[in-house]
């Protein structure tokens, strides 16, 4: 009964499937949070698989997906930017859950994978997508405040 | 003044290149001189694009 | 062919589909099962050529001339987007208008580009080792450059980004492809056979002979290509507009 | 029954992808349906080639020999079939827009009547 | 314990599929077809290939979404232009 690998569907099913149904129905700023949120939930599920399954080369996975997650969402903030209505009330409250629950699964696999480079990696993944969270999040709702300005081209 | 913007430049890149460099000893693995060198080739590639980017932005 | 015929053959033709998969199904090898004979083969045949990553090596070392033909398909498509989406003569071009982007974006923005170049350099120059490759890697890249577009406008994206040199770029890796195999052809064996240049240590960057090459004018093709496809599609939707003529 | 579950998902997958193409009136949603039919293909592919208790050909980070592994043919293709799905959406991208320069409309019920 | 984790990933990937088909406007299509690519990477990820989940992230995650809200823009702005014409 590997522990990695409950968490990691416990974090699948409380994480991935709130936000597909967030991202199916619902205004459009509604979706495009959902969507921010979903990135951050399988970066975290991939570094608990790594750990899971003993394989160090799947953190290469949430890497990338560190990486480019955040762009995903910033090309939805930006082409979107005419129609984002209003932000959920609960928009802000969403993305504090998650760069809060990207300490304890970081901290977790750095302390699994013991002191060296390989922690050094999974901390840098973990400051990537928090803050990658933090900066589309804050896109997202800074792109209702001024709705009404001129298309961004 | 074009000689004190070359230098600038050039120390920006530098110091892009060691700090990618850093974050390549990070991302790889096992470290041997062929995978050393060709870090620093590929944070050459990035320091360039880093300042290349900023000066686009800011309009220069 | 009115709305309602076509539901009527959807749902037959899904009705049909479903009950011919699911006969299929049981006769397909249970999941999980343990007869995998073209894996080991597989597995054997890469660890021969001493790459740590079988499945780069099915795709550069035993499927390479399949390899090629996806890479045709990928130079093609952008040909054929490049054709389609040129400037025709009732279109006038627009110079983007400066956008004005949030700080702590276009910070963002400008810090994420060169972490997120040199990920995707270390995801190509890795291909034969860990999992990655050319494609992944070229896509990371590109993706990469378009950030200026996110943080800050189309404009400062134009000026770092030439296109004549990434399409040179695409012709390249596609001939540097050819060229190794050609090089395979020369040195007396077949064509994109690996047996050029010696396999090295075992999970080391020069390990696999022939596959790093390849994995590495895989990744400059798709990273020029995809940065082509993306400068059509931007100029298509942000700088051609219609003559208001018309 | 487990034995042939994943299959049936990329047939539903499949299945859903081709009721969206058929009854879709935007051209760029019946791009993104093809999208759909295209990953139920990978779903198959992998799921054809899973072993229990296998895990990834990958040796960088592995001995040989140690653990049972997944068939890394099948991987490949399914790699292929990715990057080919990519480039196939983005040209057909490319062909809705023209078909938009064309006739002026998406809708693939008023294409038809063009014709006339 | 991977079987239940794979009958999530598989749920989840057939539940967007079939989001993704039913959501008739492209733009939040393109939303939920990034969502997919997620949920096809955990898929992918739990029948350990990580070469597959790493291309399907790298595509499905930026370029894919880039690629069909440009065309949606384009294809839009001419709609638009038509109206007024007329």
């Amino acid at each position: 009964m590997n522990a990695w690998l409950v968490c990691a569907s416990l974090l699948l099913v409380a994480g991935l499937l709130p936000v597909v149904w967030g991202t199916a129905r619902g205004p459009l700023g509604h979706r495009v949070v959902a969507q921010n949120c979903g990135t951050s939930v399988v970066c975290l599920v991939m570094l608990l698989l790594a750990q899971g399954y003993e394989r160090p080369a799947y953190t290469d996975l949430a890497l990338v997906l560190a990486v480019l997650g955040p762009v995903g969402t910033l090309v939805f903030a930006r082409l979107l930017s005419g129609e984002l209505d209003e932000e959920p009330r609960w928009g802000r409250a969403v993305t504090a859950l998650t760069v809060a629950a990207t300490a304890p699964v970081v901290i977790a696999s750095c302390a699994a994978t013991g002191p060296g480079r390989a922690a050094v990696k999974v901390v840098f993944i973990g400051v990537l997508l928090a803050a990658g969270n933090v900066i589309a999040s804050r896109t997202l709702s800074g792109a209702h405040r001024n709705p009404t300005e001129t298309r961004y081209d | 003044m074009r000689r004190g913007r070359l230098g600038a430049t050039v120390a920006e890149i530098l110091v892009w290149q060691v700090a990618l460099s850093v974050l390549w000893l990070v991302l790889i693995s096992t470290v041997d001189p062929l995978e050393l060198f060709v870090g620093l080739g590929c944070a050459l590639v990035g320091a360039v694009a880093a300042v290349a980017a900023r000066r686009a932005v800011s309009g220069r | 062919m009115s709305r309602r015929l076509r539901m009527w053959i959807l749902a037959v033709g899904a009705l049909g589909f479903a009950a011919l998969f699911c006969a299929a199904c049981p006769r397909l090898p249970a999941f999980g099962g343990d007869s995998h004979p073209y894996g080991e083969r597989a597995v054997r045949a890469a660890l021969a050529h001493r790459t740590a990553n079988v499945v780069a090596a099915v795709n550069f070392d035993q499927r390479a001339f399949d390899t090629l033909g996806e890479e045709s398909i990928l130079f093609a498509s952008v040909l054929g987007t490049v054709v389609l989406l040129r400037q025709t003569r009732e279109e006038r071009e627009v110079p983007p208008a400066p956008a004005r982007v949030p700080l702590p974006v276009r910070r963002y923005a400008l810090l994420l580009l060169p972490v997120a170049l040199v990920v995707g350099l270390y995801v190509v120059a890795h291909g034969q080792l860990s999992p990655g490759g050319g494609f992944q890697g070229g896509v990371v890249v590109a993706t990469a450059l378009h950030l200026l577009y996110i943080g800050a406008d189309y404009r400062a994206l134009e000026r770092v980004r030439p296109v004549g040199v990434y399409e040179i770029g695409d012709a390249a890796g596609e001939g540097a492809y050819l060229v190794l195999g050609l090089a395979g052809l020369v040195a007396g064996s077949s064509f994109l056979a690996n047996t050029v240049i010696g396999y090295g240590t075992f999970n080391t960057l020069a390990s696999g002979g022939i596959v790093p090459l390849l994995n590495m004018t895989v990744g400059m093709e798709v990273a020029c290509a995809v940065v082509v496809l993306l400068a059509r599609f931007l100029d298509q939707a942000v700088e051609i507009e219609e003559e208001s003529g018309r | 029954m487990m034995s042939v579950l994943p299959y049936l998902f990329a047939g539903w997958i499949f299945l859903a992808g081709c009721y969206g193409l058929a009854t879709s009136r935007h051209l760029v949603h019946a791009v993104g349906c093809l999208a759909v039919c295209q990953s139920s293909t990978y779903v198959l592919l992998l799921a054809v080639g899973y072993r229990d208790g296998g895990t990834a050909p990958v040796f960088s980070d592995l001995k040989p020999g140690s653990r049972p592994l997944v068939d890394p043919v099948v991987q490949a293709l399914a790699l292929t079939d990715v990057v080919v799905g990519a480039t196939v959406t983005a040209l057909l991208l490319a062909l809705v827009m023209q078909v938009a320069k064309r006739h002026g409309t998406v809708d693939p019920d008023e294409l038809s009547e063009l014709r006339g | 314990m991977t079987d239940t984790l794979l009958l999530i990933s598989l749920c989840a990937v057939a539940a967007t599929a079939t989001a993704a088909v039913l959501v008739r406007d492209p733009a939040r299509q393109a939303l939920v077809l990034s969502v997919l690519g997620l949920a096809l990477a955990v898929l992918f990820t739990v029948l350990q290939a990580p070469d597959v989940a790493l291309s399907q992230l790298a595509v499905g995650s930026a370029l894919t979404p880039l690629l069909i809200l440009l065309s949606v823009r384009k294809v839009r702005r001419r709609g638009r232009r038509e109206e007024d014409g007329r």
